[in-house]
């Protein structure tokens, strides 16, 4: 009973973040939109790029192979189970020890590895170029993002996500130094790997200095759309670590009542349109940068992660 | 046959061969003649293993330490008169030689051979001192046998640095005498060794101190010890490839055994001056030289002679650091050492046969246009640098853990000169044996033979050493202290 | 009489040091030979004293031996090849004599005192003061051996030395061989000088200057 | 046991005689490395065989090598795991060459080698004394420079083979030295006497600084790494695979058996040098993996990586070890052996793919090949899945054993020194950098050789290669699989070697549901590949299916559109050197890398001119000044050679006054 009862809750879940993500990319576009003055497209915009994507034929490059036809199901497929390890409203997930922290931030690298495989496919410039950006990106966004996961984890003793997330929520954690340069580390690094401005800029095309688009550039049709979706799912994903990390209020536990569940919901409901705002007004107030300034930026996230850990070992020390 | 018939038979088979081929007109028979003394030598030396050893006399003896020497001796004279054999007959044809200078040079083998077998089995200082000199004065000539500018140059700087070294290891040889003389009365009694060795704690060790260094520095010519060295490349590089092979592999052990002697003695006094920091110091110091001068090598066999030079170092380092391990590690280099350096001084006189050269630039791919010959050659210098299975493997790791146990220091700046030449060896191999094949390309009249079998020989000491082999080193080892 | 021959051995030995300075000092090749043939004809009159004395008559060979081969036939040989080659007739010295004479006196001092290590032994007295003026002239002809650039002088050097080992063996008292080995020496200094002679080795000992010794091994620096 | 593991190391070498023997027969090649497969599966089983049955260790003395002494062999769960490794990876490599070799064109200069090279790895895991050791371990590397010089004509080759046996050549000094502290003056040379022995901190220390250097250098440990780019490369692509992925493996053993068998207890500070040398030559490895652009040179640096992340682990687990923690230290050290058994999987299947790439096309350089997914479509999946593996991506096993070091790493705050509380995340950040470079130099590989369009008419024409490569690619790549998703069963087949060196071990794994790994305690962490495997397969096939059948399906060819500029020469791609720029540029400082551009002037119609020049800092900093003063030494001592005989003399002169001097003043 209880496993039929967890397994729901585990479906629920991958119901959520897969039906949620496209509205918080459309809402960060509306609000940037907004407040650039412009009128911009709904909230709901994406739901229906992504239906008419789907409804469309697929232009496939001559020379592509069977690798850049199946990768944007690999890559959707790793980022969705990557999304539902999160806990969103509810710890405790049935399946949430398939993987760890470490694990997640690996099959996001395995989503990043396949993306790029993809764009260098067709055998254009473009996207070799944003491969290679994107590699290069990913390099030092993905050590950053692991020393926020030593920080965690040293704090909390685990890299499960579902104990860390209940050890953050128990309030032994207090105001920690160490945590806010995880967050500091954290957030750049999710701006950098949703390919947000300052280092990417995801509404540009014909840009040198496109990453993401770069690479997806020869995608079309159903691809375009799951590899869109997997994009919405990325942030999604990002939004809902640091929330269930750094804001673990109100998450229910895992054997807890509906109500409970529905307060965790609408608790997270209103933690994604609270970041999905600040992203907004983030990118708005920055500029972009020069690709080759993008490390100095990751340099920072990574100096904040190494620094949180050893940090740690003063404070505990002290 | 008793003991002291094989020991006669060891001394007067090369006397009377010499007589005879110098008498001799044709040379393909004397070489062959060259070759059947040599053996008999051979076996008359080994029948010296399993014979009762001859009562040791005022001049003559067989005991544990020189039986080794004299069966390796006579081992590698007998293979090197077969490769002689097999090859000089081409040097007469080029024209380098004449039917006269052949004749010269068996006789002369010969009596080098004598020179050499009787400074081993000698019990008198006077008269290993004039073995030793018969046996240089010998070689000399053979080395300006060939009359090249050259040739002559290198004979002719041999003899006057010889002839130093012997002088001053006769001074050597006299203050001895001297030290002995009180002890042991006046007369032949007090330069036989048998005596020598039993009253040496009697003797005044401050005589003793001043003939060990004349000694080691005389002797230490002909070992070809840095700073002494400075005739042996040339010597090996300017005469007959035969007689590098003999050069390398006995002349300069006939002389590190009468160092080795001498040590013998000083150590059996035990107010002298240890023998063992001198004799250290001037093996690393020839190890490291010897290893800095294979790198600007252009002449091959000048090559390996350097390459000897710095093996002396090694065995003259061993025993100086000393004790069971040590010595026995520098036994049996020394025996690898003989078997492996004449093996290549094979391999390199079909090569400069074939090439046409000794110029190390000129001969390229060996292993490809003569596969036999190639990695033989590449086993052999494999061998000589230390790589396994050869037995010279097994001494350098007995040599080197051992040392660096006691001496550290010591120990890595013999392991920096082992790794020095051997990059410089082979980085010479690599352009020797491998490649696309260049130059000359001479049809090749030297026997193979003597090459592998010594490798077959260094092969099977390297992995497994004879039980009697063993127990008789052991007990030499122990000998030496 | 122990003290007369004592007294007279010791004279002979240190008047061979002393012409061996003697040598040091020539710059004159022919003055050179003629110093050397005194000192050989010295080495006669001390190998003859020490026969006498040590009552050993084999010595009076090699005092023969030397006086006829080392003190008249060799120099001759060398005043002809001198002459019939040509040899420029003044000494080259390395460094000047004076120098030289100071190295001398050095290593003088130093083969003194090393033979005063020697245990005083009443019987060795004589060995061992022959001993060090034996020394010492085995190590002025090594000097004269480095310091001299002609073939002859050097050749003279070599032979200066081995007056010195014969020195030396002559005054081991009953040492054996004495006679053998003043035999081979004479036997090897033949070789030398006619080595020279035959070679053409006019100037020095390496007469080939270094160019020519590039050539001539194949190596190059 | 250690009978029959014996046995077949003779076989083998054995077999090498008889290699040399037959090498002119036309079946010489099959025929060879036919029996060395199997001889090498028989290791292999012998070895699972051992760990399975945790069958006690067994020894045995042969009358060969030091003669007072003998070879003593000796069969432990240690040896046991590494021969396992090296059975799998040699039977594989044989397989693979039955199909490669007949490609060679002098195979008489491989076929005497190769089964022996394979014999004297698997003494050196058997051997039981020092000389044995060091004897197998010396013929080891002999027979493996004669196979690097296979193709001797080319120039590189000469002097990639003379750089590896004179590193080789050092790094057995080395050895000898740590095996002569010891052994000591004595002499006691038997491994069993070695373990008796108790020795001061300072000479344990000094033993680990000299079996760092001396196995370091064989494993390709900065900065003794240098041979290892230069010699893997040139050998056959089958001994590149060998010597990548099993040779530095067993020179991984030596360290292994040295400090954690023989040595004994070493103190915490002792791990401190393993530790930052293992991090940096992972990050190093990498990067210079990222900026090369010859395929066989990539894989060899991102050995040199993957042995600094190993050598991490062990550094690790000596941590844990000299503080009390076996536990952990186990943990450290089955990440270290585990990792050294996915990396043997995937590097010799990496070098068989490029070697097949080689074979197909002759081209080594990466800006020759291209679009051979098309034409070389199986080697094309079975590389994919070793870039997958090798990128340490989930859920294969090059991330199992990242996972398992990261979860030791997170263990540091138990440690009890402050040096090692820092030092330990810090290289753990070190650790995810050098993962993540991984990621960027694969996507560059497989990117370049297999995806895109041909750059050359060579890459256009290949075809696919011989079964026999395809049976030994598909095998390991099958196993590169099963590790990942099962992790368990080769954790618990690995478990008895950390028993044996440690007395402690990992949980057993086999029982956990969904194959989960649970190294320390679920609350920790936990990670189930087999779970991950199939939540992808089963998202991305519905999904996939789901579109397919709701949405659309149609599908149409076109030109690439490619920002409307689409260009019709290959060259336009993004190339090896391209693709690295990005990395190359951030990490300019580490690689001393330098570009120049020459821009002809307007109205020149002579094309602009972009080089890149990188250089290894090791080499430039430490290795050409060693050169050149080597060179300068010997030209200045050269100079002896030429001198004139009264100058000969006056050095014997010199030497005897200074003896004589020496000998006044001493008395």
């Amino acid at each position: 009973m209880e496993l039929i009862s967890n397994l729901i809750l585990q479906g629920v879940q991958m119901i959520l973040v897969l039906a949620l993500a496209p509205g918080l990319t459309g809402l960060v576009r509306k609000v940037k939109a907004r407040l650039m003055r412009k009128q911009g497209a709904p909230v709901l915009q994406p739901y229906r790029d992504l239906a008419r994507l789907m409804r469309k034929e697929v232009v496939l490059a001559t020379n592509a192979s069977w690798l850049f036809r199946t990768s944007p199901y690999m890559i959707f497929a790793a980022t969705w189970v990557a999304a539902a390890l999160v806990p969103t409203f509810a710890t405790g997930l049935q399946f949430s020890w398939t993987s760890d922290l470490i694990a997640l931030v690996a099959l996001l690298g395995s989503a990043r590895f396949f993306l790029a495989l993809a764009g260098m496919d067709a055998g254009t410039s473009f996207g070799g170029i944003g491969s290679s950006r994107e590699m290069m990106i990913g390099t030092l966004a993905e050590p950053a993002m692991l020393l926020v996961v030593f920080t965690v984890a040293l704090v909390a003793g685990s890299t499960q996500l579902s104990n860390v997330v209940v050890y953050m929520a128990s309030g032994e954690v207090g105001i920690r130094v160490s945590m806010g340069m995880a967050l500091i580390a954290l957030i750049i690094v999710a701006v950098a790997e949703n390919a947000r401005i300052p280092v990417d800029n995801p509404g540009t095309h014909l840009e040198v200095t496109m990453v993401h688009e770069a690479m997806v550039l020869e995608y079309s049709g159903r691809h375009l759309a799951m590899i869109e979706l997997a994009a919405s799912l990325k942030l999604l994903l990002y939004m809902s670590l640091i929330g269930c990390i750094f804001l673990p209020w109100s998450i229910a536990p895992a054997s807890a009542g509906p109500s409970a569940m529905l307060f965790g919901f609408a608790s997270f409901f209103a933690k994604l349109v609270a970041g999905g705002v600040l992203l907004a007004v983030f990118e708005i107030s920055t500029a972009k940068m020069r690709v080759f300034r993008v490390p100095d930026f990751l340099g920072v996230a990574l100096m904040l992660g190494l620094l949180g850990t050893l940090l740690l070992f003063v404070s505990r020390s002290l | 046959m008793t003991g002291s018939d094989a020991l006669n038979a060891v001394l007067a088979l090369p006397v009377g061969a010499a007589v005879l081929l110098a008498l001799l007109p044709g040379y393909r028979v004397s070489s062959w003649i060259n070759v059947a003394t040599s053996f008999l030598t051979l076996l008359a030396a080994a029948s010296l293993l399993v014979l009762d050893r001859p009562v040791p006399g005022n001049y003559l003896q067989v005991d544990d330490l020189n039986i080794v020497f004299i069966v390796l001796n006579t081992f590698v004279g007998f293979t090197a008169a077969f490769f002689s054999a097999s090859y000089i007959g081409h040097e007469l044809e080029t024209g380098r030689l004449t039917p006269a200078n052949l004749r010269f040079y068996h006789a002369m083998y010969q009596i080098m051979m004598f020179g050499m077998n009787l400074a081993l089995v000698s019990n008198n200082i006077g008269l290993m001192w004039v073995a030793v000199e018969l046996a240089t004065l010998s070689t000399v000539l053979m080395v300006g046998l060939y009359r090249t500018p050259e040739a002559l140059e290198a004979a002719w700087k041999y003899f006057i640095l010889g002839s130093v070294g012997i002088a001053l290891a006769l001074f050597g040889t006299i203050l001895v005498y001297l030290a002995a003389q009180p002890v042991l009365g006046e007369g032949t009694p007090a330069m036989v060794w048998t005596n020598l060795i039993e009253a040496a704690p009697q003797f005044d060790p401050a005589l003793l101190n001043v003939a060990f260094v004349f000694l080691l520095v005389g002797y230490g010519t002909k070992v070809g010890l840095v700073p002494f060295h400075a005739w042996l490349p040339d010597a090996h590089a300017e005469g007959p490839t035969p007689i590098s092979a003999v050069l390398s592999g006995l002349l300069l052990n006939v002389a590190l055994y009468a160092v080795l002697r001498f040590k013998l003695l000083m150590t059996a006094n035990a107010e002298a001056v240890a023998p063992g920091p001198l004799m250290i110091g001037l093996g690393l110091l020839s190890l490291v030289f010897a290893a800095f001068m294979l790198y600007r090598r252009r002449d091959i066999k000048r090559l390996f002679a350097y390459s000897s030079i710095e093996h002396m170092g090694i065995i003259v380092f061993a025993f100086g650091i000393g004790g069971p391990l040590a010595n026995f590690a520098g036994l049996l280099h020394m025996v690898m050492h003989s078997l492996t350096k004449s093996a290549i001084f094979f391999a390199v006189g079909n090569v400069a046969q074939i090439k046409g050269t000794q110029q190390l630039s000129e001969i390229r791919g060996l292993t490809q246009s003569h596969p036999m010959l190639g990695w033989g050659l590449v086993l052999a210098v494999l061998s000589i640098a230390g790589m396994p299975p050869s037995g010279v493997f097994m001494s350098e790791f007995l040599i080197v853990t051992t040392s660096f146990a006691r001496a550290p220091v010591l120990a890595l700046i013999l392991v920096f000169g082992l790794l020095l030449a051997f990059g410089a060896l082979l980085l010479r191999l690599t352009g020797v044996a491998f490649g696309k094949p260049t130059g000359e390309n001479h049809p090749m009249t030297g026997s193979l033979l003597p090459l592998w079998l010594h490798l077959a020989l260094i092969y099977l000491i390297g992995l497994h050493m004879p039980q009697a082999m063993v127990a008789w080193f052991q007990t030499v080892a122990a000998i030496l202290g | 009489m122990q003290g007369y021959a004592f007294d007279i051995a010791h004279m002979l030995a240190g008047s061979l040091v002393l012409v061996s300075f003697m040598m040091i000092y020539q710059d004159r090749i022919y003055a050179l030979l003629n110093t050397f043939a005194l000192q050989a004809a010295l080495l006669a009159l001390a190998v003859a004293w020490q026969a006498y004395t040590q009552n050993a008559p084999h010595l009076y060979a090699t005092a023969a031996i030397a006086l006829i081969f080392k003190a008249m036939i060799v120099p001759w040989a060398l005043h002809r090849v001198v002459a019939r080659m040509g040899i420029q007739r003044t000494v080259e010295t390395v460094t000047g004599v004076v120098p030289t004479m100071l190295a001398g006196m050095g290593l003088v001092a130093l083969s003194i005192l090393l033979m005063l290590q020697l245990t005083e032994a009443a019987e060795n007295a004589l060995a061992r003061e022959d001993l060090a003026f034996a020394l010492s002239v085995i190590l002025l002809g090594l000097l004269m051996m480095v310091t001299r650039r002609n073939a002859v002088t050097q050749v003279v050097g070599f032979m200066s030395l081995e007056n010195g080992l014969i020195l030396a063996a002559a005054g081991a008292q009953g040492m054996p061989l004495v006679v053998e080995i003043s035999v081979a020496f004479s036997v090897l200094i033949a070789m030398i000088v006619i080595g020279v002679f035959l070679f053409r080795i006019r100037e020095r000992f390496d007469s080939v200057d270094i160019e020519q010794l590039d050539a001539f091994r194949g190596e190059k620096r | 046991m250690i009978e029959i593991a014996a046995g077949l190391a003779l076989c083998l070498l054995a077999l090498s005689l008889a290699a040399a023997v037959v090498r002119g027969l036309s079946t010489a090649s099959a025929f060879v490395y036919g029996a060395s497969a199997l001889l090498c599966l028989v290791l292999a089983i012998v070895g699972i065989w051992m760990l399975v049955t945790q069958a006690a260790e067994a020894e045995m003395r042969i009358p060969v090598g030091l003669p007072w002494l003998g070879a003593h062999l000796r069969l432990d769960a240690l040896s046991a795991v590494f021969l396992t490794l090296l059975g799998v990876g040699g039977a594989a490599a044989s397989i693979y060459a039955i199909g490669y070799g007949q490609h060679e064109h002098e195979p008489h200069r491989v076929l005497p080698f190769y089964p022996g090279f394979l014999g004297a790895m698997t003494l050196v895991l058997l051997a039981a004394d020092a000389f044995t050791f060091l004897l197998s371990w010396e013929i080891m590397s002999l027979l493996s420079w004669a196979l690097v010089l296979t193709n001797h004509r080319a120039d590189e080759t000469r002097s990639a083979g003379y750089l590896y046996l004179v590193m080789a050549g050092f790094g057995t000094m080395v050895l000898l030295l740590a095996f002569g502290l010891m052994a000591g003056a004595e002499g006691g040379y038997d491994f069993a006497a070695m373990r008796e022995v108790e020795r001061s901190p300072l000479l344990a220390a000094l033993v680990l600084a000299l079996m760092m250097v001396g196995a370091g250098s064989k494993a390709g440990l900065l900065p003794l790494h240098v041979w290892l780019p230069a010699a893997h490369p040139a050998a056959p692509s089958h001994v590149s695979a060998l010597m990548s992925g099993v040779m530095t493996k067993v020179a991984l053993y030596g360290f292994i058996r040295v400090v954690f068998d023989l040595l004994g207890p070493v103190e915490w500070w002792m791990s401190v040098p393993v530790i930052v040398t293992g991090a940096m030559t992972a990050v190093m490895g990498i990067l210079f993996a990222n900026v090369d652009s010859d395929s066989k040179r990539v894989l060899a640096y991102s050995t040199i990586e993957n042995i600094g992340v190993i050598f991490v682990a062990l550094g690790l687990a000596l941590a844990f070890r000299s503080n009390g923690m076996e536990a952990l230290a186990a943990l450290a050290l089955m990440a270290g052996l585990i990792h050294a058994m996915n990396h043997m999987l995937f590097k010799s299947l990496l070098f068989m793919a490029a070697g097949a790439v080689l074979n197909a096309t002759g081209r080594r350089d990466l800006d020759g090949l291209g679009g051979l997914i098309h034409r070389m479509p199986k080697t094309a999946v079975l590389a994919l899945i070793g870039v997958t593996a090798i990128a340490a991506l989930p859920p294969l096993n090059g991330f199992v054993s990242e996972w398992l070091l990261f979860q030791a790493v997170l263990q540091s705050p138990k440690l009890s020194q402050p040096g090692l509380q820092f030092l330990v995340p810090a290289a753990g950040g070190l650790l995810a950098l050098a993962a993540a470079l991984a990621a960027a130099c694969f996507v560059r590989f497989y990117g370049v050789i297999f995806l895109g369009r041909p750059r050359t008419d060579a890459a256009r024409e290949a075809v696919e290669t011989d079964r026999w490569s395809l049976t030994a690619m598909g095998g390991l790549a099958g196993l590169c699989i099963m590790a990942g998703v099962l992790p368990g069963g080769l954790i618990d087949l690995v478990a008895p070697a950390t028993e044996m060196l440690l007395a402690a071990r990992l949980p057993a794994q086999a029982n956990n549901d969904w194959f989960t790994l649970v190294p320390v305690a679920e609350v920790r962490s936990s990670y189930s590949g087999f779970l991950v495997l199939l939540f992808i397969a089963i998202s991305g096939g519905a999904s996939a299916w789901l579109v397919h059948r709701f949405a659309s399906r149609k599908l149409r060819r076109a030109p690439a559109w490619d920002c409307g500029f689409p260009n019709a020469d290959p060259v336009t791609q993004y190339g090896a050197g391209s693709f690295a720029q990005p990395i190359r540029r951030v990490m300019a400082l580490m690689l001393d890398a330098n570009e120049t551009v020459v821009m002809p002037p307007p109205g020149d119609m002579t094309p602009a001119r972009h080089t890149i020049r990188t250089k290894d800092l090791a080499w430039s900093r430490i290795y050409v000044p060693l050169i050149a003063a080597i060179n300068t030494a010997a030209t200045r001592l050269n100079a002896l050679q030429f001198l004139t005989i009264r100058r000969y003399l006056s050095l014997v002169f010199g030497a005897l006054i200074l003896l004589l001097t020496g000998l006044a003043i001493w008395n």
